[in-house]
């Protein structure tokens, strides 16, 4: 792999270097960081997994996403298709605090509830275009993102996880008391964003491609940066992360505010949806599902938590025709899985393509006098 | 020389009942390669930790380049320009080698979520600068494996390296090194005493924490020795070595054979 | 003043069942940090098998309403639910043990489903009425209303709750228990079987809840297959306010959540019963952010 | 019988990554053997085999004549083959005493653990002095003498210990290797890792070079001390 | 751009009018899952029976019908999802609809699809308040059930009720009217409202909250389950007087719940059903032999939705949507077990039928 020095020693270790815990003692436990990667991680990234990372992915995912309708344009197929795609976006959302950061939220369905219920009142209410209830809705998750996450984000692990939920069950049960959300019953008749000429439906399904799509893209883009990074440092070592002068507080704040304005604009797409919300979509259950998308796919992988996601959404869909059975498969599958794929069905996979990198280095090689005389 | 880049005074650390640091004062210069030794539980690390915002003092003033840093938070001090290595190994073990060197830089790299987002120019080129500094610390260091692994799968040796040439990332003004030798065989502690040489030589001061003795008295232009959370001595190598209370209280005086065999260590490394 | 006894006393018998169910939580969960999402099924699993012991059984065991009747179903269950927490730990549970800890959620997740619809495809969905209810006289304490049964109950709740923080704190197992939950690997160093201690804590804490499951059933009467889920949820809040592994703190935690409950309802009404519990505790770990009883540690760097 | 642990024809890997090659070593009833060889050699995987934290992929172990390499670590420590690990693994959120304790879990009589931690506690008073702290809050060195005296409590018939000199102060070093010795003169045989190679070599009777996964060079202290090749790599000069 | 889904992108609906062979489907969301999983069975085995009895007598204009049940669960998502797989089937109408919440929806997407909806349980005012042409209640409205029982607190000359509502919009929607009424009248007073939260088993400190303040009459306007708790928690507490339910408390198991004696005498407001008017019980003895279980809570009213869709069918001569709305408009004097049936112009019943039962033994009977 590396071309230059071609010592011995340095090809051993580097070989060595590229071991990944395999099967070290079955059936033994493992605490947390010695856990160890999957099979495979560290070895050079296969085609499959290239493919993955590359934005061919995200392209032909995109495409796919594109035809459905045209595919098969049935009301039923349409419908959970937007609704599948609307987790997506959710699940998304939630990866960047749960994934990326590292941050236990419980209640993330709360943030969707803001935003579902501002679009949705903003619309009746007050007879705004739905498209311009979107700014408010983000304004409306920053500054609920502000308030609970302000005295709250300094918590650890399982603290903020009961933070979070509670907050999600005020925000319901706040949402059920008022008159102005409507109680129990909700807001109703919700506008859409204009059919552009389609069927209704497959218009609010076109709109909501084009949505998730930027937000996936988004939010993948967000993880190759210097903040993405910065969440992976708070997840792996919060101390190791501030001795490197990184504010965690503000890094996790800004995950936290990142993944409600997701949030947020998922419950616009789900008020348009739907047409009526009320405290009922906003339960706890949801907020379990949707961690649940980003764990099953593989917290912190883009691709991962999108299939997820939509695994999450279809499946209950799927096993419909089992009747009574529904629910009880799906509890036993979601079992399967994992212990099939105990990382998750398409894992981050942390290492960098090699080559670019090997470029870099075959360069710098040419071009400086190396410090490194020890090692030769 | 005119004022100190570190000016710790006074510093008193304690939990509970356990005074760990009492009273401890010293000052670090540019340039300066300046080491701490002290038996274990002497309060070493407990002090890197009050100096780098880790724990708060509870009494004593620590000054970075004439301005009050006690009670900081830990990223503050370290954007003022204080980088540091942990005793235990605190590398993002699941990243890989380059993103925790890219840490390192974290401060320093200028680029917006929205850059990222919308993949502007100034994010490609912030990118490029980052992996191409990573690239320039890691030469540095002489780390041989490859940078694109996860860190954790690299051998003990390499980590310790990884660890520095992150911190160096910070491009700091001074460098905090918790025991970096433990665990490096013969060959590696030269290479590593090499590299401490070349970080001082680049301009960045040296605070070093270690037992290995060979190492310290070769490295250090100054040293400090605690006991019991307080500064028993402090003078060159050559001082250190032959101050009674240091022998006493780190080498072992009583026991003459414990002392020889000090000392013998202590040879090994200077080799 | 009569009113204001009458609140603690229900907050503190509410309080005590949460404990009850958050006890057994608490211990799986300070060994190995699993949010058992099916523990609260358990806990349902529980009351049902009783409800099948009492009914098809009920003959054998003398059919009686007497307490003994209810003492050696509530065994029985005890035994069942026990094993119960065993396969679950063993199929859903120890495959995942070097992943992630939060792919243990998505099975505990999986299993609870799995239990919920498991039994209301074999009970069906209708609620069931336990054929053997407590009866109980009721009594007076400072003018506020009370029965023998929630006392006893509740001095149940105390003794459990001393009896595990003994086996944790004094035993050998115990302590074994605490050596896991902080390293694993560690533990197979000093030659203790990590597979059966885990084993043993989600035996006696999937027990636990199940002897809370028979007495919600004989207490309250009606069991369901969802009744688990809401005070599944009370647990892991109790056990979590409490300090985290901490079984003192999870019967406080629960003692806390029942009295908040309780004065909530009675300050803000019954609607805003939750918003007040929660936000008092959002607010409460704001300022302790280790829980009621988790110990502070200057984590070393 | 005179050997107490016997390693044949071992080979372990990590996934694809091979760390032991048809390694061969003993250690004989009350012998102190220690293992040279550079990072990543392979010492850490022998005790990881051995102890039955790692799963061999093939080979056998044998200690006091039973074959222990399919054995569960738990069976092991029974055995009276005691591992310290490197990186100590400090029970952190337990006191001092407790993490003694532990040390002692698989001993039944309890009147026996309480004389080994009496013998601790004299052999290393600065861990008296903490018994009540938390092993997480410890100074470095506090934590390995930790460790050691842990596994002392387990009451070893052998005895692995991987570089426990590791971030100890040049006295305590001494104290450590002192200890080692003292352990062994009461009948445990000694396994040993240590980074120290003159230390090493000085305490024990016996000792392997590693390299790459399997043994390089084998002998009797003084005579590796002799050898060009250990002086070059490990002493230096 | 047509696919195999059929319909194309661009008009109104994906329902094309395939109006003459094969059965017509009747389309029911229904919950067999989630906390009102046991309702499902219920409704189905109602309306089945319904539609055995038509098909038996030659279906609707020689066509027969055919039942189609998706699992609603009371959610609103996996409602509407149901909802659009009943589009994509091809029901002509829709039976079903539960939970209001669930139900409401599922209304924009029968009505985009222009399948005339007749909701056989859910009934919060919301689902017309909306004025869709194509959706229709079958069961009294909240509005009707809240006058029965302030009509029935008059009576039995209450001074101060409390009432109590498990937080969900039907509960909500029956004590919001309530008290409304209540107030216009000076006599009476509202002297406490709780909500509780259904799926728990202690209800001491709502029960202690609406005790504070005496109330001589209480209202339950939630579900069975937490209705016989509820009763059962009162009664422990001391309370002896008039505890009245709603009709999604109406279900033998409240009796055996609350048990036996702390129940005897609880009254509700509840619609006509077989088990309360003369000559019921042969409907009832029929749906035993049938389904080999009792009917439950919503049975009738389903096995009444399919009536009356069959009926409207009937008369507009037509599956079409427009020409079966006018029919349902139509309909006059139509018997079902509410009473004879109009709708009024909000397409609700003109006459919620609501009695008042008694829970006498271990039945509810009607009370004279
Ligand atoms: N959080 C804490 N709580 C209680 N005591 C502590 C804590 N941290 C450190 N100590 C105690 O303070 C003393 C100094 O510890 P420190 O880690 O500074 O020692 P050190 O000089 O770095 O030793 P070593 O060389 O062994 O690493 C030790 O005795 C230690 O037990
Ligand atoms: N858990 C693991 N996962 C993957 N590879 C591993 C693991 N543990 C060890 N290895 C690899 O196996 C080889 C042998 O490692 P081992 O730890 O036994 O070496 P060592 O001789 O103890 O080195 P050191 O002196 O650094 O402790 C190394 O190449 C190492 O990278
Ligand atoms: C009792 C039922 C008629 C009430 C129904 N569940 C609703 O929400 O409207
Ligand atoms: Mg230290
Ligand atoms: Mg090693």
């Amino acid at each position: 792999m590396s071309e230059n020095k071609g010592s011995d020693f340095v090809a051993a270790v580097e070989s060595r270097g590229k071991s990944v815990k395999g099967d070290i003692g079955s059936g033994l436990p493992a605490g947390g960081s010695d856990g160890g990667a999957p099979g495979g991680r560290a070895r050079g990234p296969g085609a499959a997994s290239r493919f993955v990372s590359s934005p061919w992915f995200g392209g032909t995912v995109m495409v796919l996403a594109i035809l459905v309708p045209f595919i098969d344009s049935s009301s039923y197929t349409i419908r959970v298709s937007t609704d599948a795609l609307i987790f997506v976006m959710l699940a998304v959302g939630l990866n960047i605090v749960v994934g990326y950061c590292g941050l236990l939220d419980l209640g993330y369905a709360a943030f969707f509830a803001i935003g579902a219920y501002t679009s949705g009142i903003l619309s009746t209410t007050f007879g705004w275009p739905i498209i311009a209830t979107i700014p408010a809705v983000i304004a409306a998750a920053v500054v609920a993102g502000l308030v609970i996450g302000g005295p709250t984000l300094r918590l650890r692990s399982d603290y903020l996880a009961i933070v979070t939920l509670g907050f999600g069950e005020i925000i319901r049960i706040t949402a059920n008391n008022l008159d102005f959300t409507g109680g129990p019953n909700g807001v109703f008749g919700i506008p859409d964003f204009g059919d552009f000429g389609l069927r209704p439906d497959v218009a609010i399904y076109f709109v909501t491609v084009v949505i998730v799509g930027i937000a996936v893209l988004a939010s993948a883009r967000l993880g190759r940066s210097r903040l993405g990074r910065a969440w992976r440092f708070v997840r792996e070592d919060e101390d190791a992360a501030e001795a490197m002068g990184i504010h965690t507080y503000k890094v996790k704040f800004a995950a936290y505010i990142g993944g409600a304005i997701f949030g947020g604009i998922a419950g616009v797409l789900f008020a348009v949806h739907q047409t009526a919300i009320s405290p009922m979509s906003f339960t706890f259950l949801w907020s379990a599902l949707i961690l649940m998308a980003v764990v099953l796919g593989g917290m912190g992988s883009v691709p991962g938590v999108v299939i997820g996601a939509v695994i999450i959404s279809l499946l209950p869909e799927l096993l419909r025709g089992i009747g009574n059975w529904r629910y009880f498969a799906f509890g036993v599958l979601l079992i399967v899985m994992m212990v099939f794929r105990p990382q998750g069905i398409w894992p981050a996979r942390s290492a960098e393509r090699t080559s670019r990198i090997e470029r870099k280095r075959a360069k710098r090689a040419r071009a400086e006098v190396s410090h490194d005389d020890a090692t030769s | 020389m005119t004022t100190p880049l570190l000016e710790v005074r006074n510093l008193q650390v304690r939990f509970g009942g356990v005074q760990a640091v009492s009273g401890l004062s010293f000052d670090v210069y540019e340039g300066d390669v300046l080491s701490v030794i002290g038996p274990n539980g002497a309060g070493k690390t407990s002090a890197f930790n009050a100096v780098t915002g880790f724990y708060r003092p509870s009494a004593g003033t620590v000054r970075f380049e004439g301005e009050s840093i006690a009670g900081r938070r830990p990223a503050r001090i370290a954007a003022r320009g204080v980088a540091r290595t942990f005793q235990n190994l605190r590398l993002f073990g699941e990243l890989t080698v380059l993103d925790n060197v890219r840490a390192g830089m974290h401060v320093r790299i200028k680029q917006s979520a929205l850059d990222a987002v919308l993949h502007t120019p100034r994010y490609h080129r912030s990118e490029q600068r980052a992996t191409d500094e990573a690239h320039t610390w890691l030469d540095f260091v002489g780390l041989r494996s490859d940078r694109a692994w996860e860190v954790r799968n690299l051998p003990y040796g390499e980590q310790r390296l990884v660890e520095i040439a992150r911190a160096l990332a910070r491009e700091p003004k001074m460098l905090l090194l918790d025991e970096p030798a433990a665990g490096l065989n013969y060959g590696e502690k030269e290479r590593l005493l090499d590299l401490l040489r070349r970080i001082s030589e680049i301009g960045i001061a040296v605070v070093l924490i270690e037992h290995d003795m060979g190492l310290v008295m070769e490295v250090s232009h100054r040293i400090v020795v605690l006991n019991f959370g307080k500064e028993i001595a402090e003078g060159t190598p050559a001082e250190i070595r032959t101050n009674e209370k240091v022998i006493e209280a780190y080498l072992g005086a009583e026991d003459e054979e414990a002392r020889h065999e000090a000392e013998e260590i202590a040879e090994e490394g200077r080799a | 003043m009569d009113h204001l006894v009458q609140l603690v006393l229900n907050g503190l018998f509410v309080g005590s069942f949460y404990a009850l169910v958050a006890l057994g939580y608490s211990m799986v969960y300070g060994i190995i940090k699993l949010l058992n999402f099916a523990h609260g099924d358990i806990y349902m699993l529980g009351a049902f098998a009783g409800f099948a012991i009492l009914t098809f059984g009920g003959g054998a065991l003398g059919g009686g309403s007497s307490l003994l009747t209810l003492v050696i179903v509530m065994i029985m269950a005890m035994v069942l639910t026990g094993s119960a927490g065993l396969v679950l730990e063993r199929v859903a549970y120890r495959p995942l043990r070097g992943s992630p800890r939060l792919t243990v959620l998505i099975t505990a997740v999986g299993a609870s489903f799995a239990l919920e619809y498991g039994i209301a495809l074999w009970a069906g969905p209708n609620p069931e009425v336990y054929p053997v209810q407590l009866k109980s006289t009721t009594v007076h304490l400072l003018g506020a209303r009370i029965t023998i049964n929630q006392l006893v109950m509740m001095a149940i709740a105390v003794v459990l709750m001393i009896g595990l923080d003994l086996i944790i704190a004094k035993t050998r197992s115990g302590r074994a228990m605490r050596a896991i939950s902080q390293d694993p690997k560690a533990c197979l160093y000093m030659g203790i079987n990590v597979d059966r201690v885990i084993s043993y804590t989600f035996f006696i804490g999937s027990a636990l809840a199940g002897a809370a499951g028979v007495m919600a059933g004989a207490y309250y009467g009606k069991i369901d297959f969802l009744m688990g889920f809401i005070i599944g949820l009370k647990a892991f809040t109790a056990a979590v306010i409490g300090g985290i592994g901490n079984v003192r703190g999870a019967v406080l935690g629960g003692v806390l959540l029942g009295l908040l409950e309780s004065f909530g309802t009675a300050f803000l009404g019954s609607e805003w019963r939750d918003v007040f519990a929660f936000g008092f505790l959002i607010a409460f770990l704001t300022v302790k952010p280790t829980g009621l009883l988790g110990e502070k540690v200057t984590e070393r760097v | 019988m005179t050997n107490v642990l016997e390693i044949d024809s071992l080979y372990v890997n990590y996934g694809k990554v091979e760390a032991l090659t048809d390694l061969t070593i003993s250690v004989g009833q009350g012998e102190i053997v220690s293992l040279l060889g550079n990072n990543g050699a392979g010492k850490s995987s022998t005790l990881a085999a051995v102890s039955g934290v790692v799963r061999p992929r093939s080979g056998t172990i044998t200690a006091f004549g039973d074959d222990i390499t399919t054995m569960t670590p738990w069976r092991i420590v029974e055995r009276g083959v005691v591992h310290v690990p490197e990186g100590r693994r400090i029970f952190s959120r337990l006191t001092v005493h407790e993490n003694l304790l532990i040390g002692g879990y698989s001993v039944k009589d309890s009147s026996l653990i309480d004389r080994r931690i009496g013998e601790v506690y004299e052999l290393l008073p600065r861990l008296a002095e903490r018994r009540t702290q938390a092993g997480g809050t410890l100074s470095g060195g506090e934590q390995q003498m930790l460790a050691i005296g842990r596994a002392m409590v387990t009451g070893p018939k052998l005895l692995m210990l991987d570089e426990p000199s590791m971030g100890l102060a040049p006295i305590i070093v001494a104290q450590v290797m002192e200890a080692i010795r003292t352990i062994n003169t009461g009948g445990t045989a000694v396994l040993l890792i240590e980074q120290n190679a003159r230390s090493a070599l000085k305490v024990a009777h016996r000792g392997y070079v590693i390299d790459s996964g399997h043994v390089t060079l084998e002998g009797s202290s003084e005579l590796l001390r002799a050898d060009s090749r250990v002086i070059d790599a490990y002493l230096g000069k | 751009v047509s696919g195999c889904g059929g319909g194309g992108l661009t008009s109104g609906s994906d329902k094309s009018s395939d109006d003459s062979a094969g059965p017509i489907k009747l389309g029911m969301v229904a919950p067999t899952s989630g906390s009102s999983a046991a309702i499902g069975p219920y409704m189905k085995n109602g309306a089945k029976l319904a539609i055995d009895e038509i098909n038996k007598k030659g279906g609707v204009d020689g066509r027969k019908l055919k039942l189609v049940v998706e699992d609603g669960a009371c959610d609103p998502k996996t409602a509407a999802a149901a909802a659009s797989k009943l589009v994509t089937a091809k029901v002509t109408m829709s039976v079903g609809g539960y939970c209001s919440g669930a139900t409401l929806p599922t209304l924009s997407i029968f009505n985009k699809a222009k399948i005339p909806m007749l909701i056989p349980a859910a009934n919060s005012n919301d689902l017309v308040d909306q004025k869709l042409p194509n959706v229709f209640l079958v069961n009294g409205t909240g509005t009707q059930q809240a006058a029965a029982a302030v009509k029935q607190m008059k009576k039995q000359g209450v001074k101060s009720v409390a009432l109590i509502d498990d937080n969900t919009s039907y509960s909500k929607d029956i004590t919001t009217k309530t008290a409304e009424d209540v107030k216009s009248d000076k006599s009476l007073k509202v002297v406490s409202k709780q909500s509780v939260t259904a799926g728990e088993s202690d209800y001491s400190a709502a029960v202690t909250a609406a005790l504070k303040n005496h109330p001589d009459f209480i209202y339950w306007t939630g579900y069975y389950q937490e209705g016989g708790l509820l009763i059962k928690q009162f009664r422990q507490a001391g309370y002896n007087k008039t505890i009245m339910v709603a009709d999604g408390s109406v279900d033998t198991k409240l009796i055996d719940i609350a048990g036996k004696k702390n129940a005897q005498g609880v009254l509700a407001t509840m619609t006509q059903t077989p088990q309360t008017i003369p000559g019921g019980d042969k409907w009832v003895a029929k749906y035993k032999k049938q389904f080999n279980s009792d009917p439950g809570p919503y049975s009738t009213q389903s096995y009444d939705a399919v009536r009356i869709a069959a009926k409207a069918m009937t008369d507009a001569k037509s599956t079409q949507s427009d020409k079966i709305i006018d029919a349902l408009e139509n309909i006059d004097g139509f018997k079902i077990f509410s009473g004879p049936l109009k709708f009024t112009p909000q397409h609700t019943l003109t006459s919620g039928g609501f009695e008042i039962l008694i829970v006498k033994g271990t039945k509810l009977v009607l009370d004279s």
